[in-house]
């Protein structure tokens, strides 16, 4: 019935993420040798395949009006446990699983208090936050190899693409819980009262929709996507580590808001997410690629990037969003005028 | 202050090459070393930065590449493939962490690039990976340190240990060395272990917050992971109206110019040094390997234990 | 029985109460297990403690707590403090190496505060770009800023005048307490006697309406950034010269956690509208006397992390309606009280 | 006798510091239409919510066919086939118009997907049945009140399968959509179902109820047959004492004389209003006519600089400006009483004084700070003005009744002693006594120079207290009436006729 590729309100922001996206990929091209090669466009996918499912978890807290501060501490307290559990032998699988249902359990008690007490998100999950790096520190503090073969074997593996470039497991993974995503959030119920929540709580709690739920299955369902992207990160580092990622979760954060999702809740659209990892991992690979800066000049040079980046999404956004409207609205509001008397 | 902004010049005397002045590359190409440096978390750091990319400015036949991870292994990991993809001649890191790397050397080695760990070492089980390292030893330094220590107290007293950020290498071995040396002498207790982030406000925080403790009122020493925590140290300690130095003896790593200066001013006894100004080895090992020379698998940087006279002597040649 | 009850009814529901409370079971807890916690002696001519430990280093965090409180109640956040702060610091520092004289010093490392406050403000009120991420980018700027200044290197400063800021006494009290309390008075005028608190508040909490009403919510928002730049780069002031030197690498590393942590503890809602800055300045003190405990009582490094995150869940639970009276009713009989989340929440 | 389908027996509920319901009885039955009537804040919604499930009764039972249930929230009632249209519009913006409607109960594609295509036709279908036409697929904050409240209304009469309950849905309404709904109303009575409705408009109530409850201060007064209650009883039975109908109070007539104070020429904004000319006189009172979305409230916003006008010029006492914005109006002497309380109006955690100063304070500006004592005074002045129902200046805005809400904004203008007032349906939601009260008093304020922009959908309070009327009809000003053509029919009329000049304005041009 409507093109999907119509541009409205609501997709112009990602659709301007994808322009801006092709062009700082083009301007990296055009100034660096090697940056146009199809190894370095999949090694965003490659080197932040972790990043993109937390972020895509994050996002349907976040689209709640609620915010998951404890992602990145969770991926650090996964790799320390799932080092931690192979070295004393517990075979991968059992681990997998272990550290999937831990997730689950503890975002589900996020979730639980948040709602059940009225407590902002923001400070249960720092509270969060801190005890799950508090436990890996607790596990231990040093670095912890993972030397398992199977964990290796999928570390390892590569899966050749176009030509000689490849990428890993983890990414079939996350374009994966990207698209399962997508699904949910549009063609399920629960996607839809995720949206519903965040456009007005309380309204959906009148309108009879089961924003309790929702609202812990959200904080479930992140934690989940946190264990999945800590299991991901681990066979990318092979390692447990309890500093791992710290700061992450403003990444993930950063990723959500630049790929168009608000976080006062009740818009966006799950695809952002990734786009916006994307964006921000072609921004840190132009850094990388200039090679010269020196570490103050790159923290500049990259807010500069993700300013200018945001400011002209924000620009592209409100051209649009200024676009007249009188003509739609003529169609929109055909109401007979007869009169009764 | 140590005039960070004029950072030491490229062939700073302080900073010996181990090995000998090898050939420039035959070909009149430059040599392309990419080095992911972890951050610049702290001064020690900074002066590890600036000695790199000075002697690379001053070095014509070479061509560095500069990446700055932010204090993520994340973005260490992107740098070097980014290196691959850029094929550069030799890589060198400074690694955030001793594990992780396994994938990406392995990259590395497949790629035939060269790689040179700097300062840090990491998982041993990885030693394949990577050609050599330069730079100390952790546990070396905090059995140093505790000798140190053991002399200044004479073998008999209570200390306190300023950690470092909890889970660092640097400070996991720098405990590791230190606390198992002190264990050999049963007169000398650590009461006291408390983690000062590696800076100076929570260094001095924690050692306040200690000085009040029952504990902390009957204490000989302190032993601080760097000098940064260790200078806050001594300003919790004189606010406390005890003498640094003489009531409470303090020994620290790194040697920094500013711990020479309390070392001079009689607050600080002891500063076992950690060298930074890795530069001129750094390139000399890269310009080596391009030579097809063999290297050995750890290059030690040239690191001394200052104290008394010995520091005063070598303060004004302080680079950092 | 019943006016004692309506009157404890109505001593809970102050939002200053539970944040005392908490901060009271601290002490309680400090009094029978941290031996000499509640000594105050004269050191130097000043006073000395744990107590006043707490009240001198908590000055930065309730500084910057207190503009926190500001930009929250506005409905919005700002996590740059740290990078604000280090700027300010690095600035002061590195212009009195120069030779600058101090107060000029001085007067450039808050201007820079202010200045960067303006441009959060800007980010967030004109161009419209989300608080969070508007600030992010001054948090990573930032701190490459403060580190281009100084060069990455921690510089030391020697002006005595400088350095009474952070650490000298007046009258035997820390003088960095004494400007906290002047900032805490001073802010508190502004808000509660001219109408500022009240667009303030109102704009938090309706921003539609408060524009009907012909309040300027731009200008209010601009504004509440700049106070919290102003404040970061007081706090940095003070924490640099108190250690006599100003570290543009770890400066305020992760404050903004702390202070947003204070202001919620302190009973401002993050979703804007009502602010109390008496309850930040309890937070914000809370939270100093946490870690200060956690450093006397010696708990080991590695579990510092979880014993913090045991302490801010258990207060915050304390201070939930819900879970107070799910405890209240588990008690007597099984009779939910029911009203609808949103409601309870605010 | 037919057992009753719902009986609640003895409920209570009180807030802190309010008793809102007190031991209320009410019983409802299948093929009825229930009217819940009574003054603003004496517990209507309370009691609807109470029923509901949005907040826990005190006390009382509730049996549903005669066996005691317990709603513990709007999804447990809604289980039961209870549909509520609540008295705030209750739906989500950012959701398009079909999901609103549709929202907990999409239609799945065999795969369990939710079928969009479908959706958005069942919705179209929905709508279709109270004569709405638009776009579907459009977010619902695209549109105003209006069409808000009738896909609440919409919504409710599709899910519901035994009680509809309808508070206050006619308030923003027009009197064609109040026929529309009240067509509904009839089918699903006639249908067995029963309806409860509540309104402050006496003609609707007599116009569709069968029977009648009246609450007053949170306590059962009664219940009626409608046939057997005059109206006059009924409104002192809401009030508590005699009623005497009061004749409106004449207008003033002297206005031809006075000097124009504001006039727009080709004022208009590409998207909102075409271009218009207007004069307001001092101590007129103007009113706005028009059908629902015709542009009266977009003139208003322009008026007062909420919409940047994008042509044309505002003068006010012989000042041209070419931009407007709230503060500036407000500098200027304007006043302006939204449509939208719960989104424009009210500031919910405030509380009422608070409130009622905010204008008057952002006049003065942040420096003049009204002090407490005079806050208080203002706020306490207002309170009894106005007669709002509040346990004290101090009780937050949001816990206050809808009707009172709209008062309290009221206040917050006339606080502001403004020049010119413009009121987009300052009545809504006011009960009878209050309208009449409010309507005096804003007689008198035109009487004593103050200029009135009035935009209400009760034509009859519009033809009762205008001197002047400009009519308008899809965004564009069509017509103006004044003197004894102001008459209810000449309205329709115009907007009529106007109707018919535009659909051949089309055809010149097509
Ligand atoms: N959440 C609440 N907290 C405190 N008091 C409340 C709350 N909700 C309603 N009240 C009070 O309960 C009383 C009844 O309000 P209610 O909304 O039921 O009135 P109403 O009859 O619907 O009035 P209206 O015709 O104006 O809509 C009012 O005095 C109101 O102030
Ligand atoms: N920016 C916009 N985008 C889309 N639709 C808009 C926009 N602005 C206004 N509208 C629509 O145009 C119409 C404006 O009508 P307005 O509110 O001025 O009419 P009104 O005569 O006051 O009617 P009502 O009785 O509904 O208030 C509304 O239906 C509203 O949904
Ligand atoms: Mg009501
Ligand atoms: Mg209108």
């Amino acid at each position: 019935m409507k093109l999907p590729l119509k541009i409205n309100s609501s997709n112009i922001t990602i659709l301007a993420t994808i322009v801006l996206f092709i062009c700082l990929f083009a301007v990296g091209s055009i100034f660096f040798t090697g940056f146009f090669a199809p190894q370095v466009f999949l090694n965003l996918f490659v080197d932040n395949a972790y990043l993109i499912i937390v972020a895509t978890g994050m996002a349907f807290v976040i689209i709640t009006g609620g915010i998951d501060l404890s992602v990145a501490a969770m991926i650090a307290l996964v790799s320390v446990l799932s080092a931690e559990l192979l070295k004393a032998g517990v075979p991968p699988v059992a681990v997998i699983f272990g550290v999937l249902v831990l997730g689950i359990i503890f975002g589900f008690l996020q979730g639980y208090v948040i709602c059940k007490f009225h407590i902002h998100p923001w400070i249960v999950t720092l509270g969060g936050m801190f005890l799950a790096r508090g436990v890996s520190f607790l596990i231990s503090t040093e670095s912890i190899v993972i030397d398992n073969p199977v964990y290796r074997t999928i570390s390892n593996a590569k899966i050749p693409l176009i030509g000689s470039s490849t990428i890993s497991v983890s990414v079939i993974i996350a374009l994966v819980t990207v698209a399962a995503a997508i699904y949910v959030s549009r063609y399920t119920a629960f996607g839809r009262n995720v949206y519903a929540i965040g456009g007005n709580e309380r309204s959906a709690s009148l309108m009879g929709l089961p924003v309790m739920t929702t609202k812990v299955a959200v904080y479930t369902l992140s934690g989940f996507t946190s264990a999945l992207g800590g299991i991901v990160f681990t066979f990318y580092m092979l390692s447990g580590y309890g500093l791992h990622l710290m700061g992450g979760e403003m990444d993930a954060i950063a990723a959500c808001v630049i790929g168009g999702i608000l976080l006062t809740g009740g818009f966006g659209y799950l695809l952002g997410p990734m786009l916006g990892v994307l964006s921000t991992g072609v921004i840190q690979t132009i850094i990388m690629f200039q090679g010269s800066l020196s570490s103050w000049w790159t923290k500049i040079v990259i807010g500069f990037l993700l300013f200018a980046f945001i400011v002209l999404q924000r620009v592209i956004v409100s051209r649009k969003e200024r676009r007249p409207v009188s003509q739609k609205l003529k169609r929109n509001r055909t109401q007979k005028t007869e009169i009764p008397v | 202050g140590c005039g960070g902004q004029t950072p030491a010049p490229a062939a700073a005397p302080a900073a010996p090459a181990t090995t000998k002045e090898a050939p420039a590359p035959t070909d009149n190409k430059k040599l392309v070393v990419g080095f992911s440096q972890i951050g610049a978390e702290s001064g020690w750091r900074g002066a590890e930065t600036a000695s790199i990319q000075e002697t690379a400015k001053n070095d014509p036949t070479i061509e560095l590449k500069f990446s700055d991870a932010q204090q993520k292994q994340e973005n260490q990991i992107k740098a070097i493939r980014t290196f691959i993809a850029q094929k550069v001649d030799v890589i060198a890191m400074a690694p955030v962490v001793e594990t992780g790397w396994e994938a990406v050397l392995t990259e590395a080695k497949n790629a035939k690039i060269p790689v040179i760990l700097v300062d840090r070492n990491i998982d041993k089980k990885n030693e394949d990976l990577y050609t050599t390292f330069i730079g100390s030893d952790f546990v070396l330094e905090g059995q140093n340190a505790a000798k140190a220590m053991v002399e200044h107290l004479g073998g008999k007293g209570n200390i306190v240990e300023l950690e470092g950020t909890v889970g660092a290498s640097a400070a996991v071995d720098r405990k590791k060395g230190f606390d198992d040396e002190i264990k050999k002498h049963p007169d000398i207790k650590i009461v006291k272990s408390q983690s000062g982030d590696f800076n100076r406000a929570t260094g001095k925080q924690v050692m306040e917050a200690i000085l009040k403790s029952p504990e902390g009122k009957n204490i000989q020493g302190v032993y601080a992971h760097n000098d940064d925590m260790a200078l806050g140290a001594i300003q919790a300690i004189e606010e406390a109206g005890k003498k640094p130095g003489s009531d409470i003896k303090i020994v620290s790593i790194d040697g920094i110019k500013e711990a020479f200066e309390a070392i001079k001013a009689g607050k600080l006894n002891t500063v076992v040094e950690c060298n930074p100004l890795l530069g001129p080895q750094l390139f000399q090992a890269a310009k080596d390997l391009k030579a097809g020379k063999q290297l050995d698998k750890w290059i030690k940087s040239n690191e001394e234990v200052f104290s008394g006279q010995k520091a005063i002597d070598a303060l004004p040649n302080r680079k950092y | 029985m019943n006016s004692y009850s309506s009157r404890w009814g109505e001593l809970t529901r102050s939002k200053l109460f539970w944040p005392s409370v908490g901060l009271l079971l601290l002490m309680v807890f400090n009094f029978f297990f941290t031996p000499g916690f509640f000594e105050i002696s004269i050191q130097n001519g000043h006073l000395y403690g744990s107590l006043i430990d707490i009240l001198n280093r908590g000055t930065p965090l309730i500084i910057i707590a207190l503009g926190m409180t500001l930009v929250i109640a506005k409905e919005g956040i700002d996590i740059s403090v740290g990078s604000i702060l280090a700027i300010a610091a690095s600035l002061a520092a590195y212009l009195m190496q120069q030779h600058v004289p101090f107060g000029l010093a001085l007067l450039a490392g808050l201007a820079a505060g202010l200045l960067c406050g303006l441009w959060n403000g800007y980010l967030v009120a004109r161009l419209k770009i989300q608080p969070m991420i508007a600030t992010l980018i001054l948090l990573t700027v930032g701190r490459g800023i403060a580190q281009l200044i100084s060069g990455g290197q921690i510089i030391t400063i020697s002006n005595p005048a400088y350095r009474f800021v952070g650490g000298g006494y007046v009258l035997g009290i820390p003088f960095a307490v004494i400007l906290a309390a002047v900032l805490f008075i001073l802010l508190y005028l502004l808000m509660r006697r001219t109408a500022l608190g009240l667009f303030l508040e109102s704009v938090g909490a309706n921003r539609v309406s408060s524009a009907y009403a012909g309040i300027h919510s731009t200008r209010i928002m601009t504004l509440v950034y700049v106070i919290s730049g102003f404040c970061a780069a007081l706090a940095g002031i003070i924490i640099s010269s108190n250690i006599t030197g100003a570290d543009s690498n770890n400066a305020g590393l992760w404050i903004e956690l702390d202070a947003i942590l204070a202001v919620v503890i302190g009973g401002t809602s993050m979703r804007g509208g009502r602010f109390y800055l008496g309850g930040t300045v309890l937070g914000a003190l809370f939270i100093q006397a946490l870690s200060t405990t956690i450093y006397t009582l010696g708990v080991p490094p590695e579990s510092v992390m979880v014993v913090k995150a045991v302490v801010v869940i258990a207060v915050s639970l304390m201070q939930s309606d819900a879970f107070r009276s799910m405890f209240r009713n588990g008690l007597r009989s099984r009779t939910r009280k029911k009203v609808l989340a949103h409601e309870a929440a605010s | 006798m037919q057992q009753p389908l719902l009986v609640m027996q003895g409920v209570s509920k009180s807030f802190p510091g309010v008793k809102a319901l007190t031991n209320v009885d009410i019983r409802l039955r299948r093929g009825e239409i229930h009217a819940l009537m009574g003054q603003n804040g004496a517990g209507k919604s309370t009691l609807i919510k109470v029923l509901t499930g949005v907040y826990e009764m005190d006390s009382g039972q509730v049996e549903l066919n005669g066996r005691p249930v317990s709603i513990q929230s709007p999804k447990d009632a809604q289980a039961l086939g209870i549909s509520t249209v609540y008295q705030e519009v209750n739906l989500c913006p950012n959701l398009s118009v079909a999901e609103n409607l549709l929202i907990g109960r999409q239609p799945r594609r065999p795969n369990q997907a939710i079928d969009w295509r479908l959706l958005n036709h069942r919705a179209e279908e929905l709508l279709e049945r109270l004569h709405i036409q638009l776009d579907v697929t459009k977010p619902l904050s695209e549109f105003s009140v209006a069409i808000q409240q009738m896909v609440a209304i919409a919504r409710a009469v599709d899910i519901s399968s035994g009680l509809l309950i309808l508070d206050e849905p006619t308030s923003s309404l027009d009197q064609r959509e109040v026929q529309e709904l009240f067509r509904i109303m009839r089918k699903l009575r006639d249908e067995g179902m029963a309806i409860v409705f509540v309104t402050h408009f006496m003609d609707q109530v007599y116009e569709v109820s069968d029977r009648i409850t009246v609450l007053r201060n949170g306590e059962l007064v009664g219940e009626y047959l409608t046939a057997e209650l005059p109206r006059i009883q009924l409104i002192s039975s809401m009030i508590g004492r005699e009623w005497k109908d009061e004749p409106h109070t004449g207008k003033s007539s002297d206005q031809g004389a006075s000097e124009v104070w504001l006039s727009a020429s080709g004022l208009g904004r590409t998207g909102g209003v075409e271009p218009f000319d207007m004069t307001i006189r001092k101590g007129e009172v103007l009113g706005l006519a028009g059908l629902l979305g015709s542009g009266r409230t977009e003139i208003a916003k322009l008026l007062f600089g909420i919409d940047r006008a994008d042509q044309g010029a505002i003068t006010i006492n012989h000042e041209v400006m070419r931009s407007m914005f709230p503060s500036k109006a407000i500098e200027h002497g304007m006043a302006f009483c939204p449509e939208e309380r719960k989104v424009e109006g009210i500031v919910g955690e405030l509380s009422v004084r608070e409130n009622i100063v905010l204008a008057l304070q952002a006049k003065r500006g942040f420096l003049r700070f009204l002090p407490l004592r005079k806050q208080q005074e203002i706020a306490e002045h207002y309170k009894k003005l106005l007669g709002i129902k509040a346990s004290s200046i101090e009780q937050r805005m949001d816990q206050l009744s809808g009707g009172n809400q709209q008062k309290a904004i009221l206040a917050r203008w006339l606080a502001t002693e403004p020049k010119l007032l413009i009121l987009d349906e300052p009545t809504r939601g006011i009960d009878v006594g209050s309208k009449a009260e409010i309507r005096k008093l804003i007689m008198s304020l035109a009487a004593q120079g103050m200029t009135i922009v009035m935009i209400t959908s009760e034509w009859e309070e519009m033809v009762g207290c205008c001197d002047r009327i400009m009519v308008l009809r899809d965004r564009q000003v069509i017509g103006e009436l004044s003197g004894d053509d102001i008459r209810e029919q000449r309205i329709m009329e115009i907007i009529a006729e106007g109707g018919e000049r535009d659909e051949q304005l089309q055809q010149q041009v097509g």
